[in-house]
């Protein structure tokens, strides 16, 4: 009985077991990995990408997908740096509430984005996959027109707390992912909202006999997805200091593996906010490793794919078994 | 109490008047049987009650109050709970999350958990189901198991007028003598039930009306003692001709199927028997008992852990659907949504599909060569569709059915395996594919037929297995035929079948 | 007579690319000719077609900063051959015959002016011994990227001892700072970092500054931006110097020549537009820079 | 009754009567949009991505996708160049049967990877998402280290004609593209494995059931749109003359979207391949209308995406009614 109870707890974290395998392969064979220092770096490097893959699971799970984070932390770089620009009229030092104009304005266009994206889909049916493509390159046009192509510096001297200040050692963004899972997590899992994403992501015809409002849920994961990318873009003005239209190309792909990686079933319904965080871990891990042990890029490249397949497949593998 | 009011309510899909001018009035703490054979409009009427879908014109009224529901939940808090037809669980949630969907109870913000597993407990409890642990993952359960679940959700509404819509078509006989005492129950304490089935003889059990519905429209209500079986069947189809089996004389000399020590743990072992040509063969069992798998395990869906199994008379040395099908056996699935059929494509596509290697064995095909082979089929299991290639969902579930056997004949089988012919269709359609399986037979095909409703095996087969317990543990020759005893051999030794 | 149209191609959507397209706008614009923009991200084969595209509409002149030096020759000669006249920047082509004119900055020349900078720099500062961590552009345009960084190591290491330590491929701002970051936590021997575009630079200069290093850690880049112009005025001391184009006179010269011979005129076959060299000892030049950008 | 079929042709062919709209939308405001000329470049410039939607829509039609056709685009184009320039030694003007051997060479290899997709699929259940997002990276990875980062210029001199000649004045290309179009329109509509494809996406136990090899299935599926996307990379060579790893990037997205607006549904059983090669045709004619209006290339990412959502719009709006 205790044999089969551990065989299903190794089962059901087998994930996390590939991963603490990776480590101990990474630790021994590249150089600095095992520091605090690096082991902070892995969390800050993750912070954007996890908390969006946080919100993503949440879309994936209710039953949708977002294909336009990636442009919406661009965007949002560029849109929170306009406003402070355009705010403070080109002050050397602007003050700090045209900054925290700058923050809520970005805020609040995201969550309209996200928004729009659930509406399209309640409305008119459209698959939110076709929408949030159309959406993607909506938004990096906009980053571009926004900015000119051209990055735009207009915070003040303090902004860079957000990306790279530190408190008690840990870096800030390390905290805000920190929140964005506790925030998703107990959402996830200790809230009726919680329950009723799961439900309208399983089911969405018994979710909606049941009285959920299933277009309101959706629309939910729609909102917290863009507005965690908005986040995203946020931390990545304050850590490049400027907002750049070129930033975060290619995110969206990076936070879906993750997700899927971690267990997020594609077709809904089923995963955690846990099995995200794993995820993205686990590829942030890979990334550091890749770094850290210097070799080739393009060989870099096919490693990491490698890597991915093959921990996909053990996953699997163990799960099937 | 509360009276149940109905002025001209009416439901258009397009040109299809589902459900046309019904005016009819429910008396309170009553259970209507709503009968009516498939695509009548029963599941339109419910689903308009239940704030499913909204009428096209007409009115509701409960006590004298109108109705007037914009979403489900607006219906549950007016006190009318449905259990709907198809089932509307999440799979990937607890029973007990599926049991208070959409209302989990909550401490601050967050669910309080411990209530919620308490609460189901003793509501399952109560509906005598405390064998569900209200922690399970819901899709692990049997479809059985799914459907209490599905019914104690009803119940945790505390409902006022409760809707059932074909509660029973996946029940065992344990199961339903559950649904009843309950509904028994209910209806001491005042609630009105609407009830929806197509197992007539169910009826006199349970219900106090009989309200008939043909084709959309309202045929009339009679009081329970009024309504013989004669009477009921009249209210749904008009006049019926009687069933009559033909009794056949079956060469038994050689064996079209020899099944020898089959088994699959852990549902089966040790399971032999034949079948002749021209044999209608019934397996028999309780919910869960194994059948669906040791039809899988013949068809070669599944492989065997041990045994034999010869193919007018040449044992197949690797059995598997390929195999099994060159070797001329067809597989009817118990769940036409789920496995029969492909219901996004035509119907059209779903008779061609078994049989395609035989309508084009070249590899080439188109649909000019294809529609013979469709409209035989349409035409001599007299099949209703207007459009061949409209998508087979929106045909009713007896005209589904004969699709999957029609697909399966296109193929030419001299082996046909049924799995719950008669699941969801109404009296005449699974007369009528009755009558195409005796005809069948007739031309020498043998045929295996399981189902969970013992009087389908008596009205159609020649002789009936009984599955127990993993083993073949009694048989009945046609002559011995009827449900009682057929009832009482699946019961024998206690019902771990149902419980396990 | 109808309107000169002169169709303008770049690659990519950065700042150097963005006042290139805008110095061939206001040029063209200020003679009276129509301008067609492209920017075909990357795509060596959305520049082929998007260059067949132009032949059939049948545009006068084609102002282009080609992707590669080899591969965009095929399809600019075919448009050649149909008579249109042909103006290559920025890298141009290696085969001569096919642009009316050039007008270029090799992406050698602008690494070697970053790394003498930084040669004069580890020389004088550093005592002549330098541990370098380079971040390139290799996956995305193999070309540029090597020459740009094959510049920069031939020159910085003229009188020095340079060792570089590690080449990694970051060219996104964010990316590069993580990149870096994980870089200096690696080596922490590193003291010179170079970064073979504008969002390298960023990123180093960022990530410097981030972890602490000012002062330890020196960048050179390749680019010129407002930002990076600040980040060589920062009272902090991490960016040395880049380099930068003249892009809005490259283009400008670029739709003046196409111009020229349009209308009859003569053009140079091969102009070499100077890198310019954007160094924290030279405020007065970096000044200029930042007005001409505007 | 005339008038409710008519509604409903009009309904099935909703997305060609919005191609038709943008065409004539384009035809008036693009100058030299309706030449002869310029239609067939639009018929060339579709050809790479044209028949990979071709594959792509099978892909879908059965219930899985790839996310890799862009990567082996690319790669293809590297291995052929590659295997060229070592089969003839350098030598300046290869002879005929060294660039054969590189095309079968580049063909082998993808339907190889193809087969591979699958058999992960078939053995170890990883859903094609995300085995093809590892293989995306992996392949992508090959084609520059084959390269060495830089392109391969190793083709004889009449290699061109492949990308850039023409046969009868039409783009050899569009040839290819015809012969793409009319190989999987045949093989969806007239064929037994073209049947079974549409059931094994449609529901793949009933399927199973039916006696049909849903592996088998599959698997044709996956290497047939590698294949095409094989021989997209050698198009490409020859149209850039040589084997660049830089090409065909993002092009599997740009190809999803043709196919989906085309109207093949993402769950699989639904869809055509006329759909597809509508769907294409949209795109090709919006990029090739960007280009002739020239306008700022930031608002042409934004008008790009907006038309996008507008087609897709109006075609769900159409469909619903
Ligand atoms: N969404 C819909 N769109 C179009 N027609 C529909 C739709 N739902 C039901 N119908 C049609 O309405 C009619 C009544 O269907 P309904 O489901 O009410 O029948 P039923 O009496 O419940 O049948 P069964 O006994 O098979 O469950 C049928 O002809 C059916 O095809
Ligand atoms: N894949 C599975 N894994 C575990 N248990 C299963 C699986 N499939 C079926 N079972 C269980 O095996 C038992 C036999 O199921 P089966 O479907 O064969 O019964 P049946 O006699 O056909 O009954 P039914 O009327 O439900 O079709 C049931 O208890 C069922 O819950
Ligand atoms: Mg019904
Ligand atoms: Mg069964």
């Amino acid at each position: 009985m205790t044999n089969t109870h551990l065989a299903t707890q190794l089962r059901r974290h087998s994930m996390l077991l590939i991963l603490l395998a990776l480590y101990v392969l990474v630790a021994f064979t590249a150089r600095g990995f095992m520091t605090i220092d690096n082991q902070l770096n892995i969390l800050r490097n993750i912070a954007v990408p996890g908390m969006i893959a946080f919100g993503m699971a949440l879309v994936i799970i209710v039953g949708e997908i977002d294909l336009s984070v990636g442009s919406m932390v661009a965007v949002s770089a560029c849109l929170t740096a306009w406003v402070v620009e355009k705010a403070s009229g080109d002050a050397f030092e602007p003050a700090w509430y045209f900054v925290a104009l700058g923050i809520a304005v970005t805020l609040c266009f995201a969550g309209f984005v996200g928004w729009f994206n659930g509406m399209l889909r309640q409305r008119v049916g459209v698959p939110t996959f076709i929408s949030s493509l159309a959406m993607m390159a909506t938004l990096a046009g906009m980053a571009n027109l926004i900015t000119n192509g051209s990055a735009i510096e207009a915070f003040p001297s303090w902004y860079y707390i957000i990306g790279s200040g530190r408190f008690l050692g840990v870096p800030v963004p390390v905290y805000l992912l920190a929140v964005a899972f506790v925030f998703t997590y107990v959402l996830a899992n200790f809230t009726t909202l919680g329950r009723s994403i799961y439900a309208v992501g399983g089911n969405m015809e018994a979710a909606r006999l049941s009285g959920i409002d299933i277009w309101r849920t959706k629309k939910i994961c729609m909102i917290i997805v863009a507005l965690f990318a908005a986040t995203g873009g946020i931390i990545y003005s304050s850590l490049i200091n400027s907002g750049n239209p070129t930033i975060a190309r290619g995110m969206e792909l990076e936070v879906i593996s993750a997700v899927i990686i971690g267990g997020v079933s594609l077709f809904g319904g089923r995963g955690s906010i846990w099995g995200a965080f794993v995820g993205v871990l686990f590829l942030g891990v890979l990334i550091n490793a890749m770094t850290l042990w210097g070799f080739n890029p393009y060989a870099q490249q096919v490693v990491r794919g490698a890597l991915i397949l093959g921990a996909v497949f053990v996953n699997f593998y163990i799960d099937r078994k | 109490m509360s009276n149940l009011h109905f002025e001209g309510l009416t439901k258009h899909y397009g040109a299809v008047k589902a459900l046309d001018q019904f005016t009819h009035k429910f008396e309170s703490g009553q259970v209507h049987a709503l009968i009516g054979k498939n695509g009548s409009g029963k599941s339109t009427f419910i689903k308009m009650l239940a704030g499913a879908i909204q009428p096209t014109e007409g009115q509701m009224f409960l006590d004298g109050r109108k109705l007037e529901f914009q979403s489900p939940g607006e219906a549950n808090s007016a006190g009318i709970v449905t259990v709907h037809q198809e089932l509307s669980l999440v799979p990937g949630l607890s029973v007990a999350e599926n049991i208070y969907l959409g209302r989990l109870p909550k401490r601050g913000l967050l669910v309080n958990w411990k209530q919620l597993y308490d609460d189901s407990r003793s509501l399952l409890a109560e509906i005598g189901a405390e064998m569900i642990d209200p922690r399970a993952t819901t899709g692990d359960l049997s479809i059985g198991r799914q459907q209490i679940v599905e019914i104690a959700k009803a119940m945790s509404l505390s409902p006022k007028i409760l809707l059932l819509d074909e509660p029973t078509s996946a029940l065992a006989h344990a199961e339903v003598g559950q649904l009843f005492a309950l509904v028994d129950r209910l209806r001491t304490s005042g609630v009105t039930i609407i009830y929806i089935s197509h197992r007539l003889a169910e009826l006199p059990r349970i219900a106090d009306t009989v309200t008939a519905i043909r084709d959309g429209t309202l045929i009339g209500s009679v009081a329970i003692d009024k309504a013989s079986p004669k009477v009921i069947l009249d209210m749904m189809f008009g006049e019926l001709p009687p069933l009559q089996r033909p009794t056949r004389h079956i060469d038994k000399t050689h064996s079209a199927l020899s099944v020898r020590d089959l088994e699959l743990a852990p549902f089966f072992k040790g399971v032999s028997f034949d079948l002749h040509h021209g044999e209608v063969l019934g397996i028999a069992g309780m919910l869960g008992s194994g059948r669906t798998e040791l039809l899988h395990t013949i068809f070669g869906a599944r492989r065997a852990d041990a045994g034999r199994i010869a193919v007018k008379g040449n044992t197949v040395s690797n059995p598997s659907i390929a195999t099994m099908k060159a070797a001329g056996i067809g597989y009817a699935s118990e769940d036409r949504k789920a496995s029969g059929l492909v219901q996004s494509a035509a119907s059209h596509a779903n008779l061609c599909r078994v049989g395609q290697k035989r309508i084009a064995p070249s590899g080439w095909t188109n649909l000019a060569l294809e529609r013979p082979f469709v409209d035989k089929q349409v035409a001599g299991l007299h099949i209703k569709i207007g459009d061949p290639m409209a998508p087979v969902s929106s045909l009713s579930g007896g005209n589904q059915q004969k699709i999957v056997v029609g697909g399966l004949l296109n193929n030419e089988p001299d082996i046909l395996l049924f799995d719950e012919p008669g699941r969801g269709v109404d009296v005449q359609a699974k007369r009528q594919i009755y009558e195409i399986i005796w005809d069948m037979a007739a031309r020498g095909l043998a045929c295996i037929v399981v189902s969970t409703e013992l009087e389908d095996l008596t009205d159609c087969c020649d002789r009936v297995l009984v599955l127990h317990e993993g083993r073949l543990s009694a048989e009945f020759l046609n002559e011995d035929l009827d449900p009682k005893s057929l009832y009482a051999a699946c019961m024998t030794g206690d019902d771990t079948g149902a419980a396990a | 007579q109808d309107q000169r149209v002169i169709a303008s191609i770049v690659f990519q959507g950065d700042q150097f690319m963005k006042s290139l397209q805008q110095g061939v706008r206001e040029a063209a614009e200020a003679r009276g000719a129509e301008v067609l923009e492209l920017n075909i991200d990357g795509d060596q084969a959305r520049e082929a077609q998007a260059i067949d595209t132009y032949i059939s509409r049948g545009v006068d002149a084609i102002v282009i900063a080609p992707l590669s030096a080899t591969n965009s020759a095929g399809s600019l000669k075919r448009a050649r051959d149909a008579g249109i006249t042909v103006v290559a920047l920025n890298g141009g082509l290696q085969d001569k015959s096919i642009a009316n004119a050039t007008f270029s900055t090799a992406n050698y020349d602008l690494g070697a002016s970053s790394g003498n900078a930084a040669a004069a720099f580890i020389n004088s500062e550093l005592g002549g011994e330098a541990q370098v961590g380079i971040m390139a552009f290799s996956s995305l345009l193999p070309e540029q990227s090597g020459a740009r960084t094959g510049g920069f190591k031939d020159a910085v290491s003229k009188g020095n001892t340079v060792t570089v330590v590690t080449e990694q491929d970051a060219w996104m701002p964010e990316k590069a700072v993580q990149v870096a970051t994980d870089m200096l936590t690696a080596n922490p021997q590193i003291n010179l970092l170079y970064a073979a575009n504008e969002g390298g630079t960023v990123g180093a200069m960022q990530a410097v500054r981030n972890a602490g290093k000012a002062g330890k850690v020196y960048v050179f880049g390749i680019d010129g931006s407002e930002q990076l112009a600040r980040g060589l005025m920062a009272g902090d001391n991490v960016l040395q110097a880049t380099t930068a184009q003249s892009a809005k006179d490259m283009g400008a010269m670029g739709a003046n020549a196409a111009l020229d011979l349009l209308e009859g005129g003569s053009a140079e076959a091969e102009t070499s537009v100077p890198a310019l060299l954007l160094s924290r000892a030279d405020p007065d030049g970096i000044a200029a820079f930042v007005e001409s950008l505007k």
